[in-house]
């Protein structure tokens, strides 16, 4: 509901007998489209140029990292999935066939097509599993074809870990050690 | 003109009021199927009686068989279509017939601006207000008429007496023939004076009181009609109860 | 041949099959440079990718027309629904017959003129043009109507009042042409503004120029007049519901009356195929060369037109509705109507041809105009002052 | 050589169909439609009699017959407009109350 000392009326402006014209003012504007056609254009032509990206916090495409020995790295604990606002995660977690988790992610699907690309999972995830990479050109011809699931996120992680490296690998201290430098997550005991 | 071809045009006419009278709307059963048989035959009759008995005459020209066959046509379907919007169009189709039958009289100025006035302003009008005033579904007073057998019959009267007495006048009486003073056109034209001029010539020495009382009236119908409309009128709050259908026309007693 | 062709029947014939080839590629190329103008004004690049320069762009915007799923949405009223596009594009095709595009010509170099280069030379072209432009609302409103969609309604609603407004302002800038040119014939009129003593009527009558000018975007539902198809307001405007085909008739309908209106202006104002001082641009030169040479002239600015149509368009913002009708009404129609008023004052006292004569009641009348806006402060805005007071305090408050 | 009986037999025709489209109607603006169809007719007819006899005459007399037409039209709807909004139809049958 507004109120009445919210209400500010605005007097008219008074224009004068040429703005009534309204012609100069059009002039005016023709001369200022008619100097921008003789500008320089800045597009890029998309697939053979392409801009410069910041690698680091553009949030692309998802990726599951994979720690040293090249298993995947999460631990199916569903605070991405929790934290997601668009419910886009789809986690199935087991028993862990690993000693330094207890348990795994037998199923992680993501729908690319329902993800808003936020980032909260990044944020969420307590052993820095998922990350967003600067990869944005993901295409499909089918809505299946865009739900990503383990193995998918997994290839990404394979292409795009020469181009942004795991932030944070030491993921050897997370059995219990107590060696946990670096990791950001709120999430940190489990 | 003999006897048996004016009896022929009778019977044409009279099929083409029947044509008419069927499809006018009516309530039950449609007889649109009808009433379009008997009108595409009405015209197809009439148009093979004028051709016989106007062949060989400039009167046989093709051109005014086409725009007559068309104005009557989209006339018809003006008086009978049951959407207000239709009506209006055919009556454009109904003006662009007439605009080259002006033309072949030589009237071009008036032909294009029937056009201009017509089509484009009268017109646009009434679909304008049938816009306003239509929305939604089609009330029954469209689906209706009025006294359809006894307007199509004096329809038909006045259309035999007018052709009878045509047909009844000797040739040399000078109506039925050919353009008497046609010399007089063709002079027109020898002088190298086109229709416009010699219109507006007209207009603004012989005429020209005329031309000021038609502006005058112009301006009057223009000041009435926004005085009209200026004002609110309320609506009437009961609106009278629609009639029951198929009891409208004669049936219904006013009082 | 030639033989033939000394014929104005089979000439004109000649004439009409070129003008709509010619015509049907001038639009499809006119929607390529509407949008390069746009993406030049917007500092980007355009349509680039199909052909070199994307010159072939207007073949693959036909062919996606062309096969696209062509939709007749239910509850639409069909017959209508369908003529709708079919009129919008027919009415804007025929204006042309009357265009005069090179004069007279004389086609085996006898020295006697054989042909008009003219589709049809009817003494009344000019009023052709605007019984024609008469019927072209026919296709908005008949469309609006059609799609049973209240916003197209709207759509149709406000083009209808629209073009009835800006169609008398119009015809009062062509009167005073046709007063000063004392004729309808297009080509006389082109002809009544070269040689001796005579200019083209731009000088004469700049103001009514710019009336016509004015009067031709609001025609042809060009911004900042497009009220009829003001995506912002009513989605799609008349043509919301169409697709396809239908839309691209629509569509190439627009710009086939955008190039009518600037040919028209042209003859009027403009000079037509004339320039003055070049040769083979005069009425004596009769040559197939000097033919040719007047129709690039006629096309050249034609298409100078049409640039200012787009620039025009990628520049203003729309006119909100009650401005558009104030503008006519308040604004274009005294002017326009002084103006053919002052121009029967020239023919009366003989000076319709004189320079410092008719330049000079244009200039009086810009001052008078200047003077009179600015004694009558009427409020720029919409703001209905007649309405009933409404409170100021919300409902709740006031309960 | 020109005949003119079958322009005024066109004309009459148009002019008994405006006819009985204005008698058997009862939509107010087809009503008024009929009578502009009359007035075509009429138009056709004052146009070939003139032509008969060699003049203009007949055009002047359609062209102010044309600006009858608009005033008639411009009125007419305004009326029809007005009428509507009070009742909310244009059933003719509903401005009846005058019958005595």
């Amino acid at each position: 509901m507004i109120d009445d000392q919210d209400i500010i009326i605005v007097d008219e402006p008074e224009l004068t007998a040429t703005e009534r014209l309204y012609l100069p003012q059009i002039i005016d504007g023709m001369r200022t489209t008619l100097r921008h056609m003789f500008k320089k254009t800045i597009t890029l032509q998309y697939p053979e140029q392409k801009r410069e990206q910041r690698i680091e916090n553009y949030r692309g495409v998802h990726r599951l990292n994979r720690d040293e020995e090249g298993r995947v790295a999460c631990v199916a604990c569903f605070m991405c999935q929790t934290a997601c606002p668009a419910h886009c995660i789809h986690i199935v977690g087991t028993e862990s066939p690993w000693d330094d988790r207890e348990k795994y992610p037998l199923q992680f699907d993501i729908d690319e097509l329902r993800c808003i690309y936020c980032g909260m999972c990044e944020e969420a995830c307590p052993v820095d599993a998922i990350e967003l990479t600067p990869e944005y050109d993901l295409v499909g011809r089918t809505r299946d074809e865009m739900i990503l699931d383990k193995e998918k996120l997994l290839e990404v992680f394979d292409r795009t870990v020469a181009l942004k490296p795991r932030k944070n690998p030491k993921i050897s201290g997370y059995a219990g050690t107590g060696d946990r430098d670096g990791c950001q997550s709120a999430g940190g005991g489990q | 003109m003999n006897t048996e071809w004016s009896f022929m045009v009778y019977a044409t006419f009279a099929l083409g009021a029947a044509a008419v009278y069927f499809l006018l709307p009516h309530t039950g059963r449609s007889t649109k199927t009808a009433g379009h048989v008997l009108g595409v035959a009405a015209l197809a009759a009439t148009m093979v009686l004028c051709a016989s008995k106007f062949l060989g005459t400039e009167g046989a020209n093709i051109f005014f068989y086409l725009s007559a066959v068309v104005a009557v046509g989209s006339a018809v379907k003006v008086i009978t279509h049951e959407k207000p919007v239709y009506s209006a169009l055919y009556f454009v189709l109904t003006v662009l017939a007439i605009t080259p039958l002006l033309i072949l009289q030589e009237a071009e100025f008036l032909a294009v601006a029937l056009v201009i006035i017509y089509a484009g302003a009268i017109l646009v009008t009434y679909v304008f207000v049938i816009m306003l005033s239509q929305q939604g579904g089609q009330p029954m007073h469209d689906r209706q008429s009025r006294e359809p057998f006894l307007a199509v019959f004096g329809g038909f009267v006045t259309m035999a007496a007018i052709a009878g007495q045509m047909a009844a006048l000797p040739e040399e009486k000078g109506i039925v023939g050919d353009f008497a003073v046609a010399a007089a056109t063709t002079a027109i034209n020898d002088r190298g004076v086109d229709n416009t001029s010699l219109v507006g010539t007209a207009m603004m020495t012989e005429y020209v009181v005329a031309f000021e009382v038609a502006g005058v009236l112009l301006l009057i119908a223009m000041v009435g009609a926004i005085a009209m409309s200026k004002k609110r009128v309320p609506a009437e709050t009961a609106l009278t109860p629609m009639p029951v259908p198929g009891k409208v026309g004669r049936e219904v007693e006013p009082f | 041949m030639v033989e033939l062709l000394k014929d104005q029947f089979w000439f004109s014939a000649l004439m009409t099959v070129g003008i709509v080839v010619a015509l049907l590629t001038a639009q499809a190329y006119s929607i390529y440079f509407e949008r390069k103008i746009s993406a030049w004004i917007q500092d980007r690049i355009g349509p680039n990718r199909v052909g070199p320069l994307g010159l072939l762009q207007p073949l693959a915007d036909g062919g996606k027309f062309l096969l696209k799923e062509d939709i007749i949405p239910a509850n639409v009223d069909k017959p209508l629904f369908l003529l709708a596009p079919m009129i919008a594009f027919g009415v804007a095709m025929i204006g042309f017959a009357v265009l005069p595009w090179g004069g007279n010509v004389d086609l085996d170099a006898d020295g006697a003129v054989d042909v008009a280069a003219q589709v049809a030379d009817p003494g009344i072209g000019l009023l052709y043009i605007l019984g024609i432009g008469s019927l072209s609302v026919y296709g908005v409103v008949l469309g609006g109507w059609a799609n049973n969609n209240k916003y197209a309604f709207f759509a149709a609603m406000r083009s209808t009042a629209q073009m009835l407004s800006y169609e008398i302002p119009m015809g009062m800038a062509i009167v005073v042409v046709v007063i000063t040119a004392g004729t309808l014939r297009l080509e006389d009129i082109v002809l009544s503004q070269i040689g001796d003593g005579h200019v083209w009527n731009i000088v004469l009558h700049p103001f009514a120029f710019f009336i016509l000018l004015v009067t031709l975007f609001a025609e042809t539902n060009r911004t900042p007049f497009d009220l009829a198809e003001a995506e912002q307001e009513l989605v799609g405007g008349y043509h919301t519901e169409y697709g396809a085909l239908k839309f691209g008739m629509f569509f190439l309908g627009e710009y086939a009356h955008m190039i009518t209106g600037s040919g028209f202006i042209v003859v009027l104002f403009l000079g037509g195929w004339h320039l003055p001082g070049v040769p083979g641009l005069q009425p004596g030169d009769v040559s197939v060369g000097a033919m040719l040479l007047k129709i690039t002239v006629m096309a050249g600015k034609i298409a100078a037109f049409m640039f200012l149509f787009m620039w025009v368009r990628w520049t203003l913002p729309r006119f909100r509705f009650d401005q558009l009708m104030r503008l006519s009404w308040q604004g274009l129609l005294p002017i326009s109507m002084a103006l053919a008023g002052y121009a029967t004052v020239l023919v009366y006292l003989g000076k319709s041809t004189s320079i410092p004569w008719a330049l000079g009641g244009n200039i009086v009348l810009l001052a008078l105009t200047l003077v009179i806006s600015q004694l009558r402060q009427t409020p720029v805005t919409g703001r209905q002052t007649n309405m009933p007071a409404i409170s100021l305090t919300s409902p709740a408050k006031a309960r | 050589m020109n005949d003119i009986a079958p322009y005024i037999i066109l004309s009459a025709l148009l002019f008994a169909i405006g006819m009985v489209g204005f008698l058997s109607r009862r939509n107010l603006i087809v009503i008024f439609l009929s009578t502009e169809i009359m007035f075509q007719g009429v138009v056709l007819n004052l146009v070939a009699m003139g032509r008969m006899h060699g003049h203009v005459n007949g055009q002047i007399f359609a062209l102010f017959l044309l600006s009858i037409a608009a005033v008639e039209a411009g009125l007419a709807l305004g009326l029809v407009v007005l009428l509507y909004r009070r009742k909310g139809t244009l059933d003719a049958e509903h401005w009846s109350s005058m019958w005595g």
